[in-house]
């Protein structure tokens, strides 16, 4: 236990130590020895301590650089034209200051998620106090924080605790941000290893929110069985008011819903959720509703759904208080973060400010006491609910068939459009008349309205499709699991030996955002295969919304057809983005509670063991942010590979290994000390994927592993032949690079294998107790 | 406007691909080229003209040009499908990273390729992949055959209609052919 | 006092509050309420807390924003076209975006200011201890810290201390970079008021950083008479071994100075630093050198004068480790900001370290033990001198005649050169047999290198323009005074009352880089005018530099001829970067000690003070980075105008009065609670200058406040007049906006103001005792 | 290559000036104007063509012209010191930051200047400009005269040498004396 902040005050006090007088203390930390474990070589790490671990895996996974635009502009020395080799007035070139944008992106990414965490403890603290104790899934749970364990070295047992961890946290960022400073860091790779330390920070940054949350708010503790949860905008009760949350922090909508709650009123309002603030509603409250991903915002406003718009912080569009107006929804700035130059009404009485509202003499407000906008929201609601009745600014079919005859036809629309959709052409056949090539543009768009800004005739193209996808948008009746937090301990224990001896194919991590590149269905076809295969299936965020946004042949979402155990062929949604520790932290349970190895400061080690035996792979199909930059560079540390969408190809860098170099694949054996050539398994670190096949093909190879047993890998390998057989129509070219011996060989595929192998000039190896560590050799005492 | 790039934002570019002002043009510096590569990218089985897909006009210039196709994504089994064995398929970052690398020695071993062209990816991956072959791989020269400009290749058709691009890429098998 | 981490263990005691076993406390603080000074509103200020201030300032002085780039490349739902008000896929417009960039800017400057104290303040804790005294002044400067008070309520006594105040940064640092998150604010002026937050949160961090170093390694304590310290290239004794320290964390030299002093080496090595290493250097050793400022790395570099370079953080050119490499200098990286891909050597012995430099087995090392970079840097300075001789790679004049002569005359060097130099026609010349146009560039070359990086023909441009320089480079030989600290409490009780009152017409702070659009000697004009004005003039870093650069007709450096008083006529370099605060600290000391406003969390109120009394301006004529745009935000803050140079410009955001709206200039008369209006006074809180000239009228203009008396107003118009008509030509055009009353007219100007006044139907006003806040109207008491 | 921006990183516009190809075009272009204004930076006396400093290159075109002038930096002195009185003076930071009002009423108060002729000021610092009123002043248009092709103007003179420049302004001068 430690905590901070207790107040001791003594009048006089005669001791050993001397005699006191009016001495006040507020007491740092009591030191507590209950956890013995003992601390390991790297806690509280700071931007070099893992340097050495960092440049491992940059060795194995270089750098791809793919620059967005050719110049650096972050200082009036320039801007510079960096083309091919050229360097900036600071010295500064490509290769830099393109890690230099990926350093940026995770610092960003890092920040968000730790001031979202400090928003959320700070005001825990202050409601709940300091000495609460945390609880993330009671005896079940006891490995509470891996993540905060394993970089920090602190075992956070109250809130207060959690305070200390955030100090490190903005330590770190701060120390990461100055890096991206003119005249700081030369070398790209040092760049890159700051990343790296950017996403160890942004891991431990989210678990404390999600655990500070899980804990008091009490969502559900790590609970395979966490309830199903409505989601779509079909399932909205439009005859009730309907308050709409957008965001990510939870803590306004628990004013909302408390609200509710304490006067009555939990069955007589809607209250529904866009992103992450939408997961974490429901874990609150199960009869809180989804409407979908970040990409649904301007369809649900402009739908006219929404009667008051909340909106607290990340992923809020800039637009939305705009879009709000238009529908006369009032809006409510809910953080610090995003105060939309509303005025502060935090201390104005409640009655007036919904009074001005209502009246429509202000668009909105800023609140930054939860409480308040519970009150405010739900007295608007109600209030305005009857005179807005729903209004709303989609054009009639009649009109987009009208308005589509003014096109001009100048493909402006399809060039600003991130997806490239052939706009023009729907456009061209609406106005004769067929609406259909627009419907079919419903699914592909990602609501971004890019290309209403660019039509030189003010068209409503977004407004359009919706319109004329109306009827899919309607038909949205889904569920999604309410978040289940962590994963228990006891899972790990039955199922860690399958994992790590590779029966259990692999861990399938599908995270992060909506910027997909052909719509959500890819994500449910993907999680269903995979699950279909009794892959252990990890969701959260958007991704977990997409999953479940679509039905099998029996009408069950995935979440209906899948248990939600962390177990062979289950199907997971651990929470929002803040959740993805939790991922994380199962494969580090995995290295600890399984295989028994020191967590605490001990970070090289345990990325070591899940690096070469955790067969994990995320997937974040839709990654558009710089969390979710931060998020992928929290697994890459980990040495667990990240595929990301064609859209991901805009981050700009990749992290790619060579399989076709012999040399780059060879690990310790931990019991000789010998090296052994393992072969590219992991291939990737952080790889893009242009198809939904590719993607399934690359995920069952990435899930290969070192330390696999062969049988492990023949189930592996005959998951990775099946794939790609169906989808590529043809046998892998790099099995051989991936049987150790005759033994890994799939059985029923002996004589396929064979012929492969004499080709190749194949030669038997040994499979070794694999380590990047030297120091993990075991030799000398053997 | 035919040479902005096809993508509004894509603009930030000081190096510019010169635009191919007519596919004979293209044909004679592929000639030229000791290694070339074709790397065909997803979009080959979603674009259509004269209601073929693009795959198709690929193969034909594949088969005439003999030039060795690397195909991404799954594009290899849509071409296995057709008839036509691609000389290799890998991902598509995973042949941009090996064309920045001076030692590799090409798909066949037989050289580093100096010559690269690309169709059929997503618009901003292509354009991404050229730019990070335009500042890390100095000595290959990048063409894109799409019929959208890409800035960032070394050389690129302008952006062109479905017409113009199946008509390219007619002359230019033809022009092998003969 | 409050201190940290003290530790207490008691055996056993019993006390009235119960029995206590077995304690071992770490106390948090000792609460001493020693400063009596009561708490203000607003401590600790959060991200929202002074927003009304900020939305104050912001209306006063609007954005005006000239975007460096049409798009956001910022996440990968982009890149999105902005062009013209159209809006990205988040749905932020380019008003917002370009807001953005600027906190990202003030941001990543306060990051780097407040890691730079962290790493400062951790290695001090380390070695000294919690508890070491700070002392920045003696009794001399009993408001040690007037930036930390102000802004966070805290009175810092010992390092301990500063350690509480950092964390307090870091935390708002890491909510600050997270808004530049997509999907936070929406509306720019909200971006806007957290940039101005970040600039309040950097000077705390510089403050922090030079209080911590001023009191443990003695620097000057607010010391007028600060030594004269040698200052340019010609200085250097190149007959000894050399090292040569760049960047802004003095630790690392201090490492070296004390390994020399130690050793008995004070005089047997050179030890000379660029940038503000430099100056902190001075400040710790007197025998230390100047180079000079930071464009003058590639010069010294090639020239071959350094043996050793160690590079610590910030400013260090990304390829002087390569530039170091062609002369073989051996590189030292001392900072885990800037570890140029160097194999961490920390925990090596020293004498190996040597060997591989010295061989040149090795280009370069990182090592992150100041005292083992101090004695591998001397050691292998001594041993490499005599074998490298200093060998340097500038062409002689000979080989630049020929090489000239290959010049394609393509103008890509000068279409790369930030500052358009015609090196073309200097080249065709030089071809020609004729130097002298190329040594005509030598005074405004900035010394970045674009040129040579766009030659096709790979010309070293800037080393042909030192060569053909050369004679100048080497006749550098003048002084700088060292950084003298804060300004004391018995000066401001001197001159709080004439500045106040307008007697001493202004305070000129002449900071920031060296990115002058026609070389230094432009800074040393503006010093010397508005010295000879008796202005007091205060400098700091490079600006510092370049202001002791030249000499008067005595030849006497600007140093020697004024006093380093603050005080009428005083020219004073108070230090590094991290000393700015000192320059805001005198101002906030004004109205603290002169004025006897309260200062503890007390932001608005003395900003309001600063604003509309106190004549000071700020001038980065060469500003370049982050962290100059984060200083000029926390002067931003406290109200006081900010001008930059040409380049300044690329900061892309202005923030421009409107001289020409009336409406705008109002305050309160705290007497009477009546509007006044007091004119555009100042006019601009944010404006880039394009000449020299321009600058010196706007600075003298600029220091007009609503609160001087008609004395002290005819004495600064007296100095706009004087300097217009010489400079412009012209009588001022907007002079009537300054008379409240005849008696502000200047004496010997009455006829002419007379008739300008009547021309413009002038009408006699009051003078206010000026305010923003209508709280601080104490009508009711009167 | 004479319409790529001057300065090489000067290329992230999506919206571009339209080239002046010849001086006769530029002058129909301002007769159309109902309120132009001429801003005058500080290179006007640092550009020399024919031996002749670029300010009376200007102080020839203003008088032919009748177009207000605004010196900025402290070119008033030099304007009045060879007879010419601009019609007004201030920062160039102020004329910029006044044109995106769209309640300014101009330096004559007579109506909101509908083209903005710029010359003169550094290259960057014009491109900004340039750039603030691109976004936001829509509905002014905006030209530079100097010789070098900014971006972000409506209408910019390609990249060109001195000759062609004091030429240009000449024919201007000339085209208005007409
Ligand atoms: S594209 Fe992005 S990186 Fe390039 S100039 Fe524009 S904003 Fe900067
Ligand atoms: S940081 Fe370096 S490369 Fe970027 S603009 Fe500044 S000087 Fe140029
Ligand atoms: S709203 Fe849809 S159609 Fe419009 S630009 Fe965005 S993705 Fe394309
Ligand atoms: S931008 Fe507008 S006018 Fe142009 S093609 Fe698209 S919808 Fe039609
Ligand atoms: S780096 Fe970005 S902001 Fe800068 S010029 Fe390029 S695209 Fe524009
Ligand atoms: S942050 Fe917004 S404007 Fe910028 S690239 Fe992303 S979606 Fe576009
Ligand atoms: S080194 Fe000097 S001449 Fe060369 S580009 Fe820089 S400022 Fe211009
Ligand atoms: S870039 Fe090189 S070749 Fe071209 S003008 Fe300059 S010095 Fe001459």
């Amino acid at each position: 236990m430690t905590s901070k902040n207790v107040h001791i005050k003594i009048g006089e006090m005669k001791t050993s130590i001397g005699h006191i007088k009016n001495l006040e203390l507020s007491i740092g930390k009591v030191v507590d020895d209950s956890w013995s474990e003992p601390m390991g070589p790297t806690p509280m790490p700071g931007l070099t301590t893992l340097r050495d671990w960092d440049m491992k895996l940059l060795n194995k996974y270089k750098p791809f650089y793919m620059p967005d635009c050719d110049l650096c502009c972050l200082c009036t020395y320039g801007k510079c034209d960096l083309t091919a080799g050229k360097r900036g007035a600071c010295g500064l070139d490509i290769g830099a200051q393109s890690s230099r944008i990926v350093l940026l992106a995770c610092s960003i990414g890092a920040a968000t998620h730790t001031g979202h965490a400090r928003h959320v403890v700070d005001h825990l603290i202050e409601k709940y106090g300091r000495r609460y104790p945390l609880d993330v899934g009671g005896l079940n749970v006891k490995v509470e924080a891996p993540v905060t364990r394993l970089v920090t070295g602190i075992k956070p047992e109250t809130l207060g605790d959690l305070d200390e961890v955030l100090e490190y946290c903005e330590k770190q960022i701060t120390h990461l941000l100055s890096v991206a400073h003119t005249g700081q860091e030369a070398s790209n790779l040092d760049f890159e290893s700051k990343a790296l330390h950017a996403g160890r920070v942004d891991q431990v940054g989210m678990e404390v929110a999600d655990i500070a949350q899980i804990s008091t708010f009490h969502f559900p503790k790590a609970d395979p069985e966490a309830p199903l949860i409505e989601m779509g905008i079909g399932t909205v009760d439009t005859s009730k008011p309907v308050i709409m949350c957008i965001g990510h922090n939870v803590v306004p909508s628990v004013g909302i819903i408390d609200y509710m709650k304490d006067n009555n009123l939990a069955d007589k309002l809607e209250v529904v959720g866009l992103c992450c603030t939408a997961i974490d509603n429901t874990r609150y409250f199960n009869r809180g509703k989804i409407v979908g991903p970040i990409s649904w915002q301007l369809r649900f406003i402009r739908g006219g759904f929404a009667d008051v718009v909340v909106l607290d912080e990340q992923c809020v569009r800039a637009d939305a208080s705009l879009e709000a107006e238009r529908v006369k929804a009032p809006v409510i700035a809910a953080s610090e973060k995003n105060c939309i130059g509303f005025k502060n009404r935090t201390n104005d009485p409640a009655d007036e400010i919904v009074a001005d509202l209502v009246s429509g003499k202000v668009p909105g407000v800023l609140i930054l006491d939860p409480e308040k906008v519970g009150e405010v929201a739900v007295k608007v609601a109600q209030k305005i609910a009857p005179i807005r009745k729903k209004m709303n600014v989609l054009p009639s079919l009649d009109e987009i068939k009208a308005l589509a005859k003014t096109c001009r036809q100048c493909n402006l629309c399809q060039r600003n459009c991130p997806q490239d959709l052939n706009i023009p052409a729907a456009l061209k056949a609406a106005a004769e008349g067929n609406l259909a090539p627009l419907t079919d543009l419903y699914e592909s768009c990602i609501g971004c309205g890019r290309c209403e800004q660019a039509c030189p005739v003010k068209l409503e193209i977004h407004s359009f499709i919706v319109k004329a996808g109306e009827k899919f948008m309607l038909e949205e009746k889904n569920f999604c699991r309410a978040g289940r937090g962590a994963v228990q301990d006891v899972e790990i224990r039955s199922v860690g030996g399958p994992i790590v001896l590779g029966e259990i194919p692999g861990i399938l991590a599908v995270v992060g955002c909506a910027n997909y590149p052909h719509g959500g269905k890819d994500v449910y076809d993907i999680c269903r295969e995979f699950a279909l295969r009794r892959f252990i299936v990890m969701t959260s965020g958007c991704s977990a919304m997409s999953a479940g946004s679509y039905k099998n042949a029996e009408g069950k979402t995935l979440y209906e057809e899948f248990s939600g155990d962390f177990a062979a062929g289950g199907v997971l949604n651990v929470g929002s983005c803040v959740s993805n520790p939790h991922i994380a932290g199962a494969a580090i349970k995995v290295a600890n509670i399984f295989a028994k190895r020191n967590l605490r400061g001990n970070y090289e080690e345990i990325a070591d063991y899940i690096h070469n035996r955790v067969g994990a792979v995320g997937l974040a199909w839709g990654a558009y942010s710089q969390k979710a930059a931060s998020i992928a560079s929290g697994f890459w540390s980990l040495g667990v590979p990240v595929l990301v969408g064609p859209h991901g190809s805009k981050y700009r860098r990749m992290l790619l290994g060579r399989a076709d170099k012999k040399e780059d694949w060879e690990v310790y054996d931990a019991r000789t000390g010998d090296k052994v050539n393992v072969g590219p398994a992991p291939e990737h670190l952080f790889q893009t994927v242009e198809t939904k096949e590719e993607a399934m093909v690359a995920i069952a190879k990435l899930c290969i592993r070192p330390n696999d047993t062969w049988k492990g890998r023949s189930i592996k390998l005959s998951h990775y032949v099946d794939l790609h057989k169906r989808l590529y129509g043809t046998m892998p070219k790099d099995l051989h690079l991936f049987i150790r011996t005759m033994a890994d060989v799939p059985m029923t595929m002996k004589d396929e294998f064979t012929k492969i192998l004499e080709a190749k000039d194949w030669k038997e190896t040994v499979i070794p107790d694999p380590t990047l560590l030297s120091r993990m050799v075991r030799k000398m005492k053997e | 406007m035919s040479c902005e790039p096809w993508q509004c934002a894509e603009i930030a570019a000081t190096k510019k691909a010169n635009p191919i002002t007519k596919p004979e043009v293209a044909v004679a510096m592929i000639k030229k080229a000791a290694h070339p590569i074709l790397v065909v990218g997803s979009n080959a089985t979603e674009r259509y003209m004269e209601g073929r897909p693009l795959i198709e006009f690929l193969i034909d210039f594949a088969n005439a040009s003999k030039i060795p196709v690397v195909a991404t994504a799954h594009m290899v089994g849509e071409f296995l499908k057709r008839g036509y064995e691609p000389a290799d398929f890998m991902s598509a970052m995973d042949i941009g990273n090996r064309l920045v690398d001076p030692e590799w020695q090409g798909i066949d071993g037989k050289g580093h390729p100096d010559l690269a062209l690309f169709v059929g990816l997503p618009y901003y991956m292509e354009a991404l992949i050229l730019s990070g072959l335009k500042h890390f791989a100095p000595d290959l020269k990048t063409m894109t055959i799409d019929n959208m400009y890409h800035p960032h290749a070394s050389w690129s058709f302008p952006n062109g209609t479905l017409e113009d691009w199946g008509n390219s890429l007619k002359v230019m098998t033809t022009k092998f052919r003969c």
